[in-house]
């Protein structure tokens, strides 16, 4: 259970979210839909306690993570594939994974599980992150995450730049999740990768949360979304 | 007249082919909308035309000059003007600081501020001169660099999805504003936003993995469903 | 440490003049206080407490500490107690110059007292020309002699080194051999001894096969030693700063058991225990030295009483901590120059920064300084026209781990044509 | 001296300077590359260490080699406290901006300068060596057309420089173990790689940083103790190594350890060799320009990868 | 643009403000500010480069020296008069500032620190290996007969408490001048955003190239000033010491601010003088202060007033 509370948060002096508050369930696929510079990324960041609030909290599983320092918010549950990837370039597959582990002393038997959804992974398991290709490092990214066994996952756009084959792989998976009781927060540009998983979709807009809605509605009515994206 | 085109225009990274043998021509007085899914290749395509990344091979022409050789500042004096993608103002300048920076390139002393002040106003942000680039919503940010490129009054005007964050109205008078500014300026114009694209352009390009994929007047690209199926993933 | 640098203050000088007198002769004492206002004399004292020139800053601080008090037992000068006014002044030049004009507008110093390092000398000599500022220097170098400075710039208690060079050039050819290669360091001093030695060991029918000029700040010199000529009879070495130690280990090491003659300026020993490790092939070498660190077998009463009142053993180290080795050589020069100052305000009737002239004028006129209690390290002879006092020399040879005397120059072997007249500068 | 023994002279001091000046350069190395600072100070913990080892030294009798080895133990991590008290009352605080680390860190330095020569005094005292013999070396020559083996005039080390050889080198690769083999080190590189991400898998940043400060601290510290049986400790001989741990990272490429321990051996060697051919101090001129010029036409360091 | 008549009111008035009080000043002070002056221009100087352009020079007592050399070799050597000496110093810095500037600018960040810290140490080495010049670390006295300018002996305490003045003044007037003109604009923009400023059409290596050329040579204006006024040409000003200086004093007195290179440069003298005057423990007070001010002023004293009190300073 991922519960956001009216959280302000600002870069610098520029105020970037302003009372956003979201609340996602257990087994429940929440996707975060808005463009850029709307606030998606800062939020992901703000949850995970890397940017400062100003005001409003953030609870994981009733324990409030944002009075936690950042490096702590991790073992409570959250499981973060960041934009980009962001993978530890330099250290190996297998390094990328321990880090993972490591946060909530996963033993082998959750490695094995993560790897079981991402077999590439141990083909490639000590090469060095940066060489692998995009859709690989995505995996590796997801896996990082899934090896600290997250009550709440945090996905900030997982199929950016990936073919149409590698999208469907990362979406089985948080499907998975999901299915397996996991919250998950899913931020994503492409509607049509969010319609076909998500249970519910909020907007932001310029920092604001605006509707929060059930995906079957969206689905049921394409307009809304072009309303809110203008695509 | 052609002012500006390429010629097998193509960049590698680390052996990811960001652009692939690109041959673009872009005449005088249009303007142009480049889409594409992301990763297609956009940013890159532009920021070899205007120098801030060099080719692995191909040519740049621009106003019958090959510029492929020539550093960013100097293609910039030739008369194009660039907009960040990801916004680049400076922010712990002032809103006038920083259209000014851009002023200067063309007029001097006290020729600047009518310049300045008329450019803002042509944006929406005349109101706030003296504050800091920095303090300003994301959305004026992104006008503030429409400003900074209009201050310049270039040849070809470089827009790297200026309507992102915007708001509708604001949407609304950016399209005002290239209607205004197609009499002088040719444009290109990265765009997301397909409304702002089917109402501005004249010609769209579409890019994916790196190369061309269709070209045509905005009608003709959205029904085309090669252009469908790579841009919204339905494919 | 802090007791030596703590200066005596007015009230603990007047306490010392008025109990003291035990050591003192009454009838002086009693001219001088009839006579003079009894505020005190007081001295700015430049010391190198920090940067480069610390470790001699320390020693010169102590032998200033013990000859003030010394004077100040005996009456001070003209009856009134010396005041010293110590401050620091990071062996840097301009800082040198600014704790000159600190003593001149600040603490309204009669004079400035007891630099060491030459640039600071050098920086500071114009501000206490330009202040008016007797400035009595004690720092060996050339540059008061040469005419570089000005009329208030004196150097009374230490010989210089353009002469301490050249008298050693003599023993030097005959005694050890005629083919030297000198070593030394890449800055002024170090050219000093290259251009004056190579001079004096030519004249004296020897040559000079190499000069190897060590970079100042250099840490480590085996990488310069193959630059020896292999038909070397002596080495010359002169070093200064922390890495002298690790020179002279680095020679022994890099000669091994078949070195030439060697004969070395002890500032490249200055403040170096002689039997620290590493030094044992220093046995059987030369050194040049102000003033002969270990007590002879002939001491001088005067070296004897000098030893016993700044607190130094019969090594040369400090009474209370034997590892605590003194700067021998350069130190007296503080203790001889205060005494010069004494004399000189005596003499001039000095009064008050009004007589400053006076007292240039005064000491100027001095010549012969006797071996005395005043003069420890040997007798002197002043040149009022070049600033400069002349000197004895001695020559130790590292004997069973000591530094033994075996030559004494004359102080004739120092003496050089006057390059300088200073007394014809107007004040 | 002949050339040839004349060359390997120099590249024996080269490589004793190399060993030290690679040991304090890794140290800082690894500060500027875990955490992006600069650290001004590193030269005074390498003075600290040198200063350290002469006391521990003389708190204990016996044996010269009985103390050092005390000293070689005790010291790295008397410095590396330091070095973490300052890192958690000081840099921590002002969020290790780059430009206040630079001030805060000269700040530093002057405290322990200042504190050093009011405690230990200006002298320059030396530490005995635990074993030292004077190594005479033989070289080869041609005699009547057969090569024999002789011993030139002058040419030797001695036991302890190859031992600080030696040293360095297990030192060095105990520093590659930690990094590449154990969990703190995986940990370390993961911050270093990227911070924010490292922070969102639970690692300590905080922790490590002052972690990595000590480690850094204790190595310049670890280089201190062993070259001061050779040269002497006194309060103002942090400032060579320090310019040169600077030069060596930076030519090194930033962040690259192998790179830092090849450009420590380049420059130590430079050092040593230029000055075989030209007089000492135009020796020192032209081995400075010539690291500025490497600099100037490949500014990303000699093992670095240009950045695109 | 009334920030503009406060901005020029405010620098006016502390040039005033110093002229004023060489009539009140106790002799000590007196020499003590005169010495500040010139040293607060080579603050000035640096700060051009640093707090105006963002480059993080570690080498500008090559430029310091540059003049310092250029003045006192000329007048030691040949003779020649003050006021060329000077000059000669002033286009001396300018010509070694301009070399510098080609080779260093091909870098960034750090490596730049370390290549102008690397060609600094080679200009000192220079001054000492060319000793029979230069007497090496020991340095040389101007002599005061030469220090005549014009009929005005600089050596005399109002005389040089004036050239003080002026030099200050001429730097801060330069600066203050830098900050309204185009160029000055544009090293502001480079400093703030240089690939923004590049794309604005702006060459910015010419541009920083220029902040070197003018940073260096009023660092060697400041040089050869201080040279000819207090009669002392050494090494020592050529060491690396003298190229950390001018970084506190501009830290310490706020960065990118006119004002703030004077304040440093006052504000360092007088906690050195102060403090060693107490005690013997100085640098350590020196060092506690600095470590205070990161916490507690990290803008350094003017850039706090800034921030606080008077957003317009420029």
């Amino acid at each position: 259970m991922l519960e956001l509370d009216g959280i302000n948060v600002a870069y610098g002096k520029a105020q970037v979210l302003r009372d956003v508050s979201l609340s996602v369930a257990p087994g429940e696929i929440l996707c975060l839909l808005g463009r850029n510079g709307a606030g998606k990324t800062t939020t992901m960041k703000a949850i995970m306690g890397l940017l400062p609030l100003m005001s409003g909290r953030v609870v994981v599983n009733g324990t409030a993570v944002s009075d936690l320092p950042a490096h702590k918010v991790p073992a409570v549950g959250v499981g973060y594939v960041p934009q980009g990837r962001r993978l530890f370039g330099e250290l190996t597959v297998a390094q990328n994974l321990e880090i993972g582990l490591r946060v909530r002393r996963g033993g082998p038997e959750v490695l094995d599980g993560v790897l079981a959804l991402f077999p590439r992974l141990a083909e490639r398991w000590s090469q060095r992150a940066q060489t692998l290709s995009g859709g690989e490092q995505q995996m590796l990214a997801t896996a990082r995450a899934l090896c600290l066994q997250p009550s709440v996952l945090l996905l900030d756009e997982p199929t950016e730049g990936l073919q149409p084959s590698m999208i469907e792989a990362i979406r089985q998976v948080i499907t998975v999740m999901r299915d397996r009781g996991v919250a998950v927060l899913l931020v994503e540009q492409r509607v049509d990768a969010v319609l076909s998983v998500a249970d519910r979709v909020a907007f932001i807009e310029n920092g604001r949360n605006l509707e929060t809605l059930p995906a079957e509605a969206l689905r049921a009515d394409h307009a809304i979304v072009e309303r809110h994206l203008g695509v | 007249m052609t002012l500006l085109s390429t010629q097998g225009l193509s960049r590698n990274f680390d052996g990811l082919r960001a652009v692939h043998d690109v041959d673009f021509d872009l005449p005088e007085g249009q303007v142009r909308a480049l889409i594409g899914p992301n990763g297609a290749g956009k940013t890159t395509f532009v920021s070899m035309l205007c120098g801030r990344i060099l080719p692995s091979s191909g040519r740049v022409m621009f106003g019958g000059k090959d510029i492929s050789h020539l550093p960013a500042h100097r293609r910039i004096n030739l008369g194009m003007a660039y907009t960040f993608q990801i916004t680049s103002v400076f922010a712990n300048l002032s809103v006038f600081e920083n259209v000014a920076l851009a002023a200067r390139r063309r007029v001097a002393g006290a020729e600047v501020a009518p310049v300045v002040n008329a450019v803002l106003g042509r944006v929406g942000l005349h109101e706030r001169p003296d504050q800091n680039a920095g303090d300003l919503s994301y959305g004026h940010q992104r006008l503030l660099e429409i400003a900074m490129g209009l201050a310049q009054a270039p040849r070809l005007l470089i827009l790297d999805e200026p309507t992102q964050g915007l708001t509708d109205q604001e949407i609304a008078d950016f399209k005002a504003l290239i209607g205004d500014l197609k009499a002088t300026t040719t444009i290109l114009l990265i765009e997301h936003n397909m409304s702002v694209v089917m109402e501005v352009a004249d010609i769209v390009t579409v890019l994916n993995f790196g190369e061309v994929l269709a070209e045509g007047p905005p009608e003709a690209v959205h029904a085309n469903p090669a252009v469908q199926a790579a841009y919204l993933g339905t494919g | 440490m802090t007791k030596s640098n703590k200066t005596p203050t007015r009230r603990e000088a007047m306490k010392t003049l008025a109990l003291g007198a035990g050591a003192a002769s009454l009838p002086l004492w009693a001219r001088y206080a009839g006579a003079q206002s009894s505020a005190p004399i007081r001295i700015g004292f430049q010391v190198h407490r920090t940067g480069i020139g610390a470790a001699y800053g320390r020693w010169y601080d102590r032998t200033t500490t013990a000859a003030a008090a010394l004077i100040n037992e005996g009456g001070g000068i003209n009856g009134r107690p010396v005041e010293i006014i110590a401050e620091d002044d990071g062996t840097d030049p301009k800082r040198g110059a600014e704790v000159v004009e600190k003593f001149a507008t600040q603490y309204n110093c009669d004079i400035g007292f007891g630099t060491l390092f030459s640039h600071v000398v050098i920086g500071s000599a114009p501000r206490a020309g330009e202040l008016k500022l007797p400035y009595f220097v004690v720092s060996e170098g050339h540059h008061v002699a040469s005419g570089m400075l000005n009329r208030y710039t004196l150097q009374p208690g230490i010989t210089d080194v353009k002469s301490q060079v050249q008298a050693m050039a003599p023993f030097v050819a005959n005694t050890l051999g005629k083919k030297v290669t000198m070593i030394f360091p890449d800055f002024a001093f170090g050219h000093d001894h290259r251009d004056y030695f190579t001079a004096a060991i030519e004249a004296q029918g020897g040559q000079v096969l190499e000069h190897i000029a060590i970079p100042p700040t250099e840490t480590s010199f085996t990488k310069y030693f193959p630059k020896i000529p292999r038909d070397t009879e002596v080495i010359y070495h002169v070093m200064v700063g922390p890495a002298v130690l690790t020179f002279v280990k680095e020679l022994g090491e890099f000669f091994g058991p078949q070195r030439p003659e060697m004969f070395g300026f002890i500032d490249s020993l200055e403040a170096v225990d002689i039997s620290s490790p590493g030094l044992e092939f220093l046995e059987g070498t030369y050194f040049w030295e102000g003033n002969p660190r270990q007590a002879q077998a002939d001491q001088s009463p005067y070296d004897a009483f000098y030893r016993e009142r700044v607190g130094v053993d019969a090594n040369g180290a400090s009474v209370d901590d034997a590892r605590d080795v003194s700067t021998y050589s350069h130190m007296f020069g503080c203790w001889e120059t205060l005494h010069v100052v004494k004399a000189g305000m005596e003499a001039a009737g000095y009064a008050g920064p009004q007589d400053r002239a006076s007292l240039i004028e005064a000491v100027e006129a001095m010549t012969d300084m006797p071996h005395s209690n005043a003069h420890p390290q040997g007798a002197k002879l002043f040149n009022g026209k070049t600033h400069q006092v002349f000197g004895h020399q001695y020559i130790t040879k590292v004997t069973g781990g000591k530094l033994l005397l075996v030559h004494t120059t004359s102080i004739e072997d120092t003496l050089y044509p006057d390059e300088a007249d200073y007394t014809t500068q107007a004040f | 001296m002949e050339i040839g023994p004349y060359l390997m002279l120099a590249s024996l001091e080269g490589a004793v300077t190399a060993a030290v000046l690679a040991l304090t350069a890794v140290g800082l190395s690894l500060v500027f590359g875990v955490m992006r600072v600069v650290n001004v100070a590193h030269g005074e913990f390498f003075m600290l260490g040198a200063v350290l080892a002469w006391w521990v030294t003389g708190l204990i009798g016996g044996h010269p080699a009985l103390g050092f080895a005390m000293a070689l133990v005790l010291v790295p991590v008397l410095v590396a406290g330091i070095a973490v008290a300052a890192d958690m009352t000081i840099l921590k605080r002002i969020a290790y901006d780059p430009e206040r680390t630079i001030v805060a860190t000269i700040g530093i330095l002057y405290i322990i300068q200042q504190v050093t020569l009011m405690t230990y005094g200006p002298e320059a005292r030396p530490v005995t060596p635990p074993f030292n013999t004077r190594l005479a070396l033989p070289w080869v020559e041609f005699a009547d057309g057969a090569p024999r083996l002789y011993w030139p005039w002058g040419l030797s080390t001695t036991s302890y420089k190859l031992g600080v050889i030696a040293a360095a080198g297990g030192v060095l690769v105990g520093v590659w173990a930690l990094m590449a083999r154990t969990r703190i080190g995986l940990l370390m590189r993961a911050t270093q790689l990227d911070r924010d991400m490292a922070l969102a898998f639970g690692i300590p940043v905080e922790r490590v940083y002052a972690l990595v400060f000590g480690i850094g601290a204790g190595l310049a510290a670890l280089a201190a103790v062993l070259i001061v049986p050779i040269q002497q400790a006194h309060y103002l001989m942090g400032g060579d190594p320090l310019l040169l741990s600077f030069i060596v990272v930076i030519i090194g490429g930033l962040g690259s350890l192998p790179g830092t321990v090849l450009a420590a051996v380049l420059i130590g060697l430079s050092d040593g060799i230029i000055s075989v051919f030209f007089s000492p101090t135009l020796a020192k001129i032209l081995a400075t320009l010539l690291v500025a010029l490497v600099l100037v036409f490949r500014p990303q360091g000699l093992f670095g990868a240009r950045p695109r | 643009m009334r920030d503009g008549r406060k901005t020029l009111g405010l620098h006016l008035g502390l040039l005033a403000l110093l002229f004023a009080l060489q009539f009140v000043l106790p002799a000590y002070h007196h020499g003590n500010l005169a010495r500040i002056m010139v040293l607060a221009a080579y603050a000035v100087g640096y700060n051009i480069l640093f707090g105006y352009t963002g480059l993080l020079s570690l080498g500008h007592a090559l430029f310091f020296a540059a003049g310092m050399y250029g003045m006192g070799l000329l007048v030691n050597q040949t003779g020649a008069a003050p006021l060329a000496a000077l000059m000669a110093g002033v286009i001396a810095g300018a010509l070694v500032a301009a070399a510098l500037g080609v080779l260093a600018l091909r870098t960034e960040g750090v490596a730049f620190m370390i290549v102008t810290l690397m060609f600094a140490q080679a200009g000192y080495l220079t001054v000492l290996y060319f000793g029979a010049y230069t007497r090496g670390d020991e340095g040389f006295v101007i002599q005061q007969a030469q220090r005549v300018m014009a009929g005005i002996d600089l050596s005399d305490p109002s005389n040089r408490y004036f050239a003080g003045l002026l030099v200050f003044g001429l730097a801060m007037l330069i600066n203050l001048w830098l900050v309204r003109t185009r160029f000055g604009r544009v090293l502001i923009a480079i400093r703030e955003n240089e690939e923004r400023a590049r794309m604005l059409g702006y060459d910015v290596f010419v541009h920083k190239l220029g902040a070197v050329v003018l940073s260096g040579t009023i660092s060697a204006m400041a040089g050869a000033s201080y040279g000819l006024l207090f009669g002392y040409v050494g090494a020592s000003f050529a060491s690396v010491q003298y190229s950390i200086f001018p970084l506190l004093w501009v830290l310490l007195g706020g960065a990118g601010t006119v004002i703030g290179p004077f304040l440093g440069t006052l504000f360092m003298f007088y906690l050195i003088d102060l403090s060693s005057g107490l005690t013997t423990a100085y640098m350590l007070i020196a060092g506690v202060a600095l470590v205070l001010l990161t916490l507690f002023a990290p803008q350094g004293l003017a850039g706090e007033l800034r921030n606080r009190v008077w957003r317009w300073l420029p």
